[in-house]
């Protein structure tokens, strides 16, 4: 299935296209608190931007951009850091989850909305990564590939 | 079989315009999810939220808040779910990779 | 620190394996197992710890994030939960103990390590499943519990992929029905909240969308659980999948589904509602006895053994569903009971298949014979026991449940169940006899003959131990039985049902 | 009955979609396609919760300083919407996994049609 007609187009435009498209998937995470938006959406928007070069320019060269081999264990990583922050309240002695034990900054009161930031950059890195993993891995399941 | 097969599909459809015979109309604003309170007197979630999601979560984004707050052990849950499906991948189709790494 | 979060304890260590297992596993793959066995040993303590905490302070709920219940998820740790999750987890424990070298033996060294992540991840889902009090929450668990079977099922041999499909697409279906099920309750209730829905329902009353919602939900559980006309996903299932994966879902996959069953029926609904309003219980119980037969019938017509064992679950899970559908406290003792035992026995039969397939390569009966039984003569006479316990001799505990289900039947004086248990107590002795006939009595074919001069070959300890503790069991907790009904399980009989020995 | 039709027009698109899903479940033999009969299953359930959220005249569930908090009216039902992101994700994941073992059966198989699989598992010695 890989063909190695380089297209100069898709080439560029894609190149163009995608760093933008990763710019948009972080600030989606990181303005979720004030519109649409939030981890898993943008976390899929990192994914889609990492997928459309391994598309474009094949997957042998996407690998500079993100190694296939990271997948499984940034996802876990991302699922570590939402369960890390809720097992950090639970050893500050809060219920799992309850940010408002998590000392995030001293200067500001508003624990929880750290607490969600922090719970979202989890989410977008597992869920970019999950995405990432199940594309390299569906595509080396093709027969004879 | 095929005569089964419709039957089941049109006894769920028949079962679904059943359901719809007690849904509230659409977008009613009064309906029992949108009150205040449910029919047994004990407070709804969704007006809460609607109310204090920013003096509580200190976020504006209320679907935010209850995604990564209130309900926040859901999302914990979710992000679980994709790792499964990650992981299942890894299991049944890395082979070749894997194997090229090592030699 | 522990007391206060022990209810929430049990999901939450087996998915910190889960995450732990990829990630330090990245070098040292032996890691993998050591972990999952540390886990799994540190969720079963908690969780038998937790039955005392239930027995001392009686029902425990635990908030996630500190919200209290309509706003946040709650876990409930009441006695049935506790009593579940025990078990559950405790059979894990064994189980796992055995799976070291039968997962050495299927797969390849690759993949073992999402192999276990996989496995604690169900573990994490099964445990979430019967402690939540939030149906949405429960959805999201049954689904990580589903994925992850899917999957452990897919690494067998080589038909097991669509094995894994079929239950995958069904299982979906299922889990659709379940979700649907709860936007139904939703849309008219505003509450997600198991405690909630149960102070809420009396006052929205029978409304059609109620009710096509708890029909939803039944049909959903009835998929996972394998109940009569939805098990068509469960024989391949069982059969192809690797021992390790058969021999921890074939006695506690199906029970979750059972327990999601007993939870919404009579602790969201309420007896009246499911009997009397809506007849749903007693379509069970009928659906369920159809089970009983055709699961022992055709038990009796195959040849592999893994397969038998899996005709003999959609059995007895039927035995569980009619407790259930007999709505009544005796019916409900003996059904828990019963999930407990049949977690049991059907685990210490799959570990048996396991150790045939181990040392002989196959699990087939016609080719079991006294050869086999000479070489393996522990395994064998775990087998007996776990048979005699199916079949519902006394002393084992296979008895005692059955005995509580058929003190049901007559207190309903519904004959043709009461009917239905002993003739399959009957056809459960025909297909389990006719093994161990082969066992004792057959003598040793040709082709043995050779090997059989090797002598005696079981299997390895770490294989055998668990298969023996839990052939043993059988007998031990068939003695204490009284204790745990008349100390345990008497006190989760939800309102309605509630019942004193005499 | 005018009244209880267009009402619920909604809903009665959601169900013929529901139906389509199921429908493409049960009678397709092509397996890719009963992934997609799953999927349509899937979305219609999520729509279904989506337009069980809706107010008239209602905003997103985004505070609007203009608009402020007080008033539950203005702002559409936010745990629906909350819900149904953790089920699409749940969606993704199980097509995930649903390709994944469609590809195994594939390459073991090289098949995706029920019938003709069917046959080559009774034929397959194993």
């Amino acid at each position: 299935m890989r063909r190695n007609e380089n297209n100069p187009i898709i080439d560029l435009i894609s190149s163009l296209v995608a760093p933008f498209i990763m710019l948009f998937g972080l600030y989606v995470i990181f303005h979720g608190h004030y519109s649409p938006g939030g981890g898993f959406q943008g976390g899929t928007l990192l994914a889609a931007s990492v997928i459309l070069l391994r598309l474009s320019l094949g997957s042998d060269l996407g690998q500079g951009q993100f190694p296939s081999r990271l997948g499984t264990p940034l996802a876990s990583l991302g699922v570590l850091i939402y369960y890390g922050t809720g097992l950090a309240a639970l050893l500050l002695g809060g219920a799992f989850l309850n940010y408002a034990f998590i000392p995030f900054s001293v200067l500001t009161p508003l624990r929880r909305s750290w607490g969600i930031l922090s719970v979202e950059i989890g989410v977008g890195l597992a869920v970019m990564a999950v995405l990432v993993a199940i594309y390299d891995d569906l595509l080396e399941g093709e027969p004879d590939a | 079989m095929k005569a089964a097969n419709v039957l089941v599909l049109v006894a769920f459809c028949g079962l679904l315009i059943y359901a719809a015979t007690g849904f509230p109309n659409r977008g009613d604003a009064l309906s029992v999810t949108n009150r205040e309170t449910s029919p047994a007197g004990t407070p709804n979630a969704p007006a809460h939220y609607i109310r204090r999601a920013k003096e509580e979560a200190h976020t504006d984004n209320m679907v935010t808040a209850i995604l990564a707050d209130y309900r926040g052990y859901d999302t914990l849950g979710e992000e679980t779910v994709i790792l499964t499906a990650g992981l299942i991948c890894y299991l049944l189709l890395r082979r070749e990779r894997s194997g090229h790494e090592k030699e | 620190m522990i007391p206060t979060n022990a209810p929430a304890l049990a999901p939450l260590i087996f998915l910190l394996a889960a995450l732990i297992i990829p990630l330090a596993a990245l070098r040292i793959r032996r890691l993998a197992y050591v972990l999952a066995m540390a886990a799994a040993a540190a969720a079963a303590a908690v969780s038998v710890g937790n039955i005392f905490r239930v027995l001392e302070s009686g029902t425990v709920h635990y908030r996630f994030g500190g919200w209290p219940p309509p706003l946040g998820i709650e876990y409930v740790l009441d006695p049935l939960s506790a009593f579940i999750t025990a078990v559950i987890n405790l059979t894990a424990l064994v189980v796992l103990v055995h799976a070291r070298l039968t997962v050495a033996a299927d797969l390849p060294e690759r993949k073992h390590v999402p192999y276990y992540a996989l496995v604690m991840l169900m573990m994490s889902g099964f445990n979430g499943i019967v402690l939540t009090g939030d149906f949405f929450n429960l959805y999201v668990f049954l689904e990580i519990a589903s994925l992850s079977l899917y999957g452990l099922i897919a690494v067998g041999d080589r038909k097991s992929p669509v094995a894994a499909f079929r239950y995958l697409v069904i299982g979906m279906v299922g889990g659709g029905f379940y979700l649907l099920g709860v936007g139904f309750l939703y849309i008219n209730s505003g509450s997600l909240n198991m405690a909630d829905l149960k102070a809420i329902l009396p006052a929205v009353g029978a409304r059609p969308e109620i009710i096509v919602a708890l029909c939803f939900m039944v049909l959903g559980f009835g998929i996972k659980m394998a109940l009569f006309p939805l098990h068509g996903w469960l024989p391949d299932a069982y059969t192809y999948a690797p021992t390790a994966t058969s021999s921890l879902m074939a006695p506690i996959g199906t029970k979750i589904g059972a327990y999601g069953l007993l939870r919404v029926l009579f602790f969201v609904f309420g007896v009246n509602f499911v009997t009397r309003t809506v007849p749903l219980a007693q379509v069970i119980s009928w659906l369920a006895a159809a089970g009983i037969l055709y699961g022992s019938i055709m038990a009796m017509a195959q040849d592999e053994l893994k397969r038998m064992l899996a005709f003999s679950s959609i059995a007895q899970v039927g035995y569980i569903g009619l407790g259930i559908g007999l709505a009544n406290p005796l019916g409900l003792l003996g059904a828990v009971l019963h999930v407990l035992n049949h977690g049991l026995m059907k685990a210490c039969l799959f570990l048996v298949a396991g150790n045939f397939r181990m040392r002989l390569g196959h699990s087939r009966i016609r080719a079991l014979d006294s050869g086999a039984r000479r070489r393996m003569p522990w395994t064998s006479a775990a087998f007996t026991l776990a048979a005699l316990s199916m079949i519902g001799l006394p002393p084992t505990v296979g008895f005692f449940s059955k005995w509580y289900l058929a003190l049901g039947t007559i207190r309903n004086r519904s004959w043709i169940f009461l009917a239905v248990i002993l003739a399959s107590s009957l056809l459960n002795a025909v297909y389990f006899f006719r093994v161990i006939e082969r066992l004792y009595l057959r003598p040793a074919m040709q082709d043995n003959e050779a090997r059989e001069t090797e002598g005696r070959s079981e299997v390895a300890p770490s294989m055998l131990l668990p298969t023996l503790v839990l052939a043993l069991s059988l007998v031990v907790i068939g003695l204490l039985n009284v204790v745990i009904v008349k100390g345990l399980l008497v006190r989760f009989l939800p309102p309605g049902l509630e019942f004193a020995f005499p | 009955m005018h009244d209880f039709l267009v009402g619920h027009y909604f809903y009665w698109f959601i169900f013929l979609l529901m139906t389509i899903g199921l429908a493409g479940i049960i009678l397709k033999r092509n397996l890719i396609k009963k992934v997609i009969g799953m999927s349509i299953l899937q979305v219609a359930i999520i729509l279904f919760f989506v337009a069980s959220a809706s107010k008239w005249d209602a905003t997103v569930p985004i505070l609007d300083p203009a608009l402020g908090a007080a008033d539950v009216t203005k702002y559409i039902n936010p745990l629906p919407h909350c819900l149904m992101l953790t089920a699409i994700v749940v969606g993704v994941a199980t097509s995930g996994v649903a390709f994944a073992l469609i590809i195994m059966i594939w390459r073991r198989f090289r098949t995706l049609d029920e019938n003709e699989l069917l046959e080559k598992l009774k034929n397959d010695p194993d």
